[in-house]
């Protein structure tokens, strides 16, 4: 058995458009982070990072992308990022950027971050709710907000607790 | 000058080693096209270069610093240099390149030396 | 060496760099030793600041430097026959190198001034051969060069000997060895026989070393130190940047650039003078460590007299090829081949000595 | 170590262009090429033809630059397979196929690459470089190929030539790579023309890219290839065969020995 060792980078669309969420699927985001990666590294980093490179779990409406690559080649994946500017997809061209929250080893370090960074999202959100109606909806979000439930990545089969692939 | 107080002077020896200590290296190279046609200026030999990073290892390799330090119009013939860290990209960007502008070309790689000194020898 | 592919890409080939720093009147200094020990060199330049003309001794002392000869297809087992060993090795220095073979290819024989045969041959070779030797250090795992050493001046290698008959057999009948050879004879004392009498029915060339002179206008030279090695920011330049500079030098690259220019940003090194001129000699050829001492002693005396320079440079090139660099240091070629140094000699007579190998080399002395 | 090979320039039927190919690689230091005769079983009924001799073809041959000798030339033979039927081929003893001096097959699938590397007898596999890969590379078959001394070749004309070729040309050979750790690999050209060659210090520097150590990169293009043709001679001339199984056929008759003696005295 060879085992291979990946990274995965959480990380999430910034837009101030919020008509970019249309834009979030996989393939959109996956043509923009190889467009930036050729961009910056050329034919050599494209081909270096393309290896084993999917988009690996994304949430349209949080604007949350998950990225593998192998270990070898992350830096040059993460270097890249930033220099997304813009999603496209049916025709529709929106500016955004890439804000890189965590890199993991194994799907669930990342799956973990996600669900803190998530709730401590909610605090903020719930600080600054105006009415009880809003207040009584974050909270509710935020008693979910727990690691057993595994809420955000469930259904993630290949979620391979080394965060190795298996041949 | 005093030339004969040697006594005092010769007393210090001193000696270091240093290991890949250069910070550059040097490649002579030497570009083949066919036979007619334009020949690339020194800017355009430069842009050259610099378009076979890009290429290669996009803007990061184009980044690289690299000094045309002599270009002979006429035999094609120039000296590189290149911040040691990126001999290896640079190399592999010459090795690939194979058009200038629509023809093709070659890049020849003559010699690799770690300074400009041992450059040129037999 | 299991490195990820991308860290890979930021190694550059491994050399090493010896400076030195002494006197050349002191009696312990071993710079002479040095260039004895360094017994293949393909090229001797050396650049003297603030001169416009080479003072007659300099003259003749290049003039001197000597005939090589060329001999095509020579059998080795003609260098250990004993007529040869008798006539040039045990009379003087008696070197050797076959010509245009390729260390990191080919089979590669040499003769050092002490009479030590060293032939470097591929594994096939070796296994055809049959005679001891030991592995490359530079050849890897899957071993695929070995070194044979042969004393020719050993008391037990006299002939019919056990050991002189069975170098003999091997290179003569088990597996004939054949190469161009460059050869050069030093000897002092009584004239014998001659390398073109006893290789006359060998097809031998004599070769004489091409000399060049150029004298270089206005040239930027960096300010030095003897004392400082590393060089002071804003007093002296240090080794390194020295070397660098007569790379350029020697290569005629422009010395003048901005830091904004496009083309090349190189510039001299900082600080530095502007010399109205300066003489640069170059020889290329076989040249034999005995001349280069005696070039070195001739520069030396140079500063016997005031001179407006402060000091002058000497610099020697080994052969890229050669299976050996400093003494019996085994010497490869990976890239490069380098095998050098370079004298920087003040006018109180201190010196600098800079010695520098490549990637499948050992360290200098 | 041996001298620079390339083990492939393809044959073609021009002998002008052929014969610049061949200066152009003396030139930059070649001491050997093998000229490299493809059959696509795809493409209709294609007959093994007996290969060209290169001392018909080329009265001189040129000199290697830097030395005094003169190139040495090679043929071989590439089977491009597609299909497990083709490699009946090669297991019959076709007359002609034990004239080449080397032979390579290039599998266009996932099984065959498995046979290639397992069962078939030749010296060389070629690993798919103008396209994304078809199928992952496996460890068990690639080390048993590694085992029986059979080479991986990659070409490098097609990085040159495009762009989209040199992605999955770098690609797929790091994914080998990771596989085969860098052994038994070996970097040929499939250069058509001159300008599309390149020196084997430059080709051996590629190999970095390609996630090879700086020894393993030159000797891609040197000792590997030695041992390729080695492989190739021995397949041509059985005796090498005898050769190797010698050693274990003597270890087995000491241990055997005995033993039948034991049995004798039982009994």
């Amino acid at each position: 058995m060879v085992r291979f060792k990946n990274r995965y980078v959480l990380c999430e669309v910034v837009s101030e458009d919020p008509q970019c969420r249309q834009c979030i699927e996989d393939r959109a985001v996956g043509l923009a982070v190889r467009d930036a990666i050729g961009r910056v590294h050329g034919d050599f980093g494209l081909a270096c990072c393309s290896i084993s490179f999917t988009v690996k779990y994304l949430n349209a409406y949080t604007g949350t992308v998950l990225l593998r690559c192998r270990k070898d080649s992350y830096r040059l994946l993460c270097s890249a990022l930033p220099f997304v500017r813009q999603l496209e997809s049916r025709n529709q061209r929106y500016p955004c950027f890439l804000n890189t929250l965590h890199v993991g080893g194994t799907i669930r370090t990342c799956q973990k971050f996600l669900i803190e960074y998530n709730r401590r999202q909610l605090l903020l959100l719930l600080q600054s709710c105006t009415n009880e109606e809003e207040r009584r909806c974050v909270q509710k979000s935020l008693l979910r907000c727990s690691l057993t439930e595994e809420q955000c990545l469930s259904g993630n089969e290949d979620d391979d607790d080394d965060g190795t692939e298996t041949d | 000058m005093a030339l004969s107080e040697p006594a005092a002077a010769a007393a210090t020896f001193e000696r270091r080693v240093l290991r890949s200590a250069g910070e550059h290296h040097y490649l002579r190279v030497w570009l083949e096209l066919p036979d007619g046609g334009a020949r690339p200026s020194a800017a355009q030999f430069k842009q050259l270069v610099v378009s076979a990073l890009r290429e290669l290892h996009g803007e990061v390799g184009a980044a690289l610093p690299v000094d045309v330090l002599t270009y002979e119009e006429k035999t094609l013939s120039a000296i590189l240099r290149v911040v040691s860290s990126g001999l290896v990209k640079l190399w592999s960007a010459l090795t690939l390149l194979g058009f200038y502008q629509n023809r093709r070309c070659a890049f020849r790689v003559l010699q690799v030396k770690p300074c400009g000194d041992w450059i040129g020898q037999q | 060496m299991s490195l990820p592919p991308l860290q890979r890409l930021r190694q550059a080939p491994r050399h090493l760099l010896v400076c030195e720093k002494g006197h050349a009147r002191h009696a312990r200094s071993r710079h002479a030793a040095h260039v004895r020990d360094h017994a293949y060199n393909c090229r001797v330049s050396f650049l003297i600041p603030e001169c416009g003309l080479l003072p007659e001794v300099l003259k003749s002392t290049i003039a001197d430097v000597g005939e090589y000869y060329l001999v095509r297809n020579l059998p080795v087992h003609e260098l250990v026959a004993h007529d040869f060993i008798d006539a040039f090795v045990k009379k003087g220095s008696c070197y050797a190198l076959t010509y245009k073979t390729k260390i990191d290819q080919d089979n590669t024989a040499a003769l050092l001034p002490n009479g030590n045969l060293i032939l470097s041959v591929d594994k096939d070779t070796y296994e055809e051969l049959g005679l001891q030797g030991r592995p490359s250090k530079y050849s890897g795992k899957k071993v695929m060069r070995y070194i044979i050493t042969i004393d020719l001046t050993d008391s037990g290698f006299h002939p019919d000997s056990k050991k002189h008959n069975r170098v003999l057999w091997a290179l003569k009948e088990n597996k004939p060895l054949e190469f161009d050879f460059l050869l050069a004879w030093y000897h002092t004392g009584a004239e014998g026989s001659t390398l073109v009498s006893y290789f006359s029915k060998n097809q031998i060339e004599t070769l004489k070393p091409k000399i060049t002179f150029s004298t270089l206008r206005d040239l930027q030279c960096p300010l030095l130190e003897s004392n400082e090695l590393y060089g002071k920011p804003e007093e002296s330049c240090s080794t390194e940047e020295l070397f660098e500079w007569l790379g350029a030098v020697l290569n005629q690259v422009s010395l003048d650039n901005k830091s904004s220019s496009f083309l090349s940003t190189y510039c001299c090194p900082q600080p530095n003078t502007i010399v109205e001129k300066a003489f640069l000699c170059t020889i290329t050829g076989f040249i034999i460590p005995e001349k280069i001492i005696q070039l070195l002693e001739q520069l030396c005396c140079y500063f016997g007299e005031p001179k407006l320079a402060c000091w002058l440079t000497l610099t020697v090139h080994g052969f890229a090829d050669s299976p050996v660099s400093w003494r019996e240091n085994e010497h490869g070629f990976h890239k490069g081949g380098e095998n050098l140094y370079n004298f920087v000699i003040f006018r109180n007579l201190d010196y600098w000595l800079q010695m520098a190998v490549g990637t499948n080399d050992d360290c200098p002395p | 170590m041996a001298g620079f090979a390339d083990l492939n320039l393809p044959q073609g039927s021009d002998k002008k262009s052929l014969q610049a190919l061949l200066e152009t690689a003396a030139h930059l230091g070649y001491s050997a090429v093998a000229l490299n005769h493809v059959i696509d079983f795809k493409e209709k009924k294609q007959e093994i033809v007996k290969p060209v001799s290169p001392s018909e073809l080329f009265p001189s041959l040129p000199v290697v630059q830097g030395t005094s000798k003169r190139i040495k030339v090679l043929t071989r033979l590439t089977l491009v397979i597609s299909d497990p039927s083709h490699c009946n081929l090669l297991r019959s003893t076709s007359p002609n196929i034990r004239l080449y001096d080397i032979i390579a097959v290039f599998p266009k699938t996932e099984k065959l690459f498995h046979i290639a590397c397992t069962t078939l007898d030749v010296d060389l596999v070629c690993i798919n470089v103008t396209e994304k890969l078809p199928f992952y590379f496996r460890r068990p078959p690639v080390n048993m190929a590694i085992d029986r001394g059979i080479y991986f070749e990659l070409l490098y004309t097609p990085a040159i030539k495009d762009s989209t070729m040199r992605r999955y040309t770098i690609s797929n050979a790091i994914s080998l790579m990771q596989i085969c750790k860098g052994k038994n690999i070996v970097i040929s050209s499939a250069a058509e023309r001159p300008l599309e060659l390149r020196g084997p210090y430059d080709v051996a520097n590629l190999g970095l890219l390609f996630g090879l150590s700086e020894g393993e990169a030159k000797a891609a293009v040197s000792t590997n290839c030695r041992a390729t043709m080695l492989h190739g001679e021995t397949r041509k001339s059985a005796c090498g065969i005898v050769y190797t199984v010698k050693k274990p056929r003597k270890v087995e008759e000491e241990e055997t020995l005995p033993a039948c003696k034991k049995a004798k005295t039982q009994a």
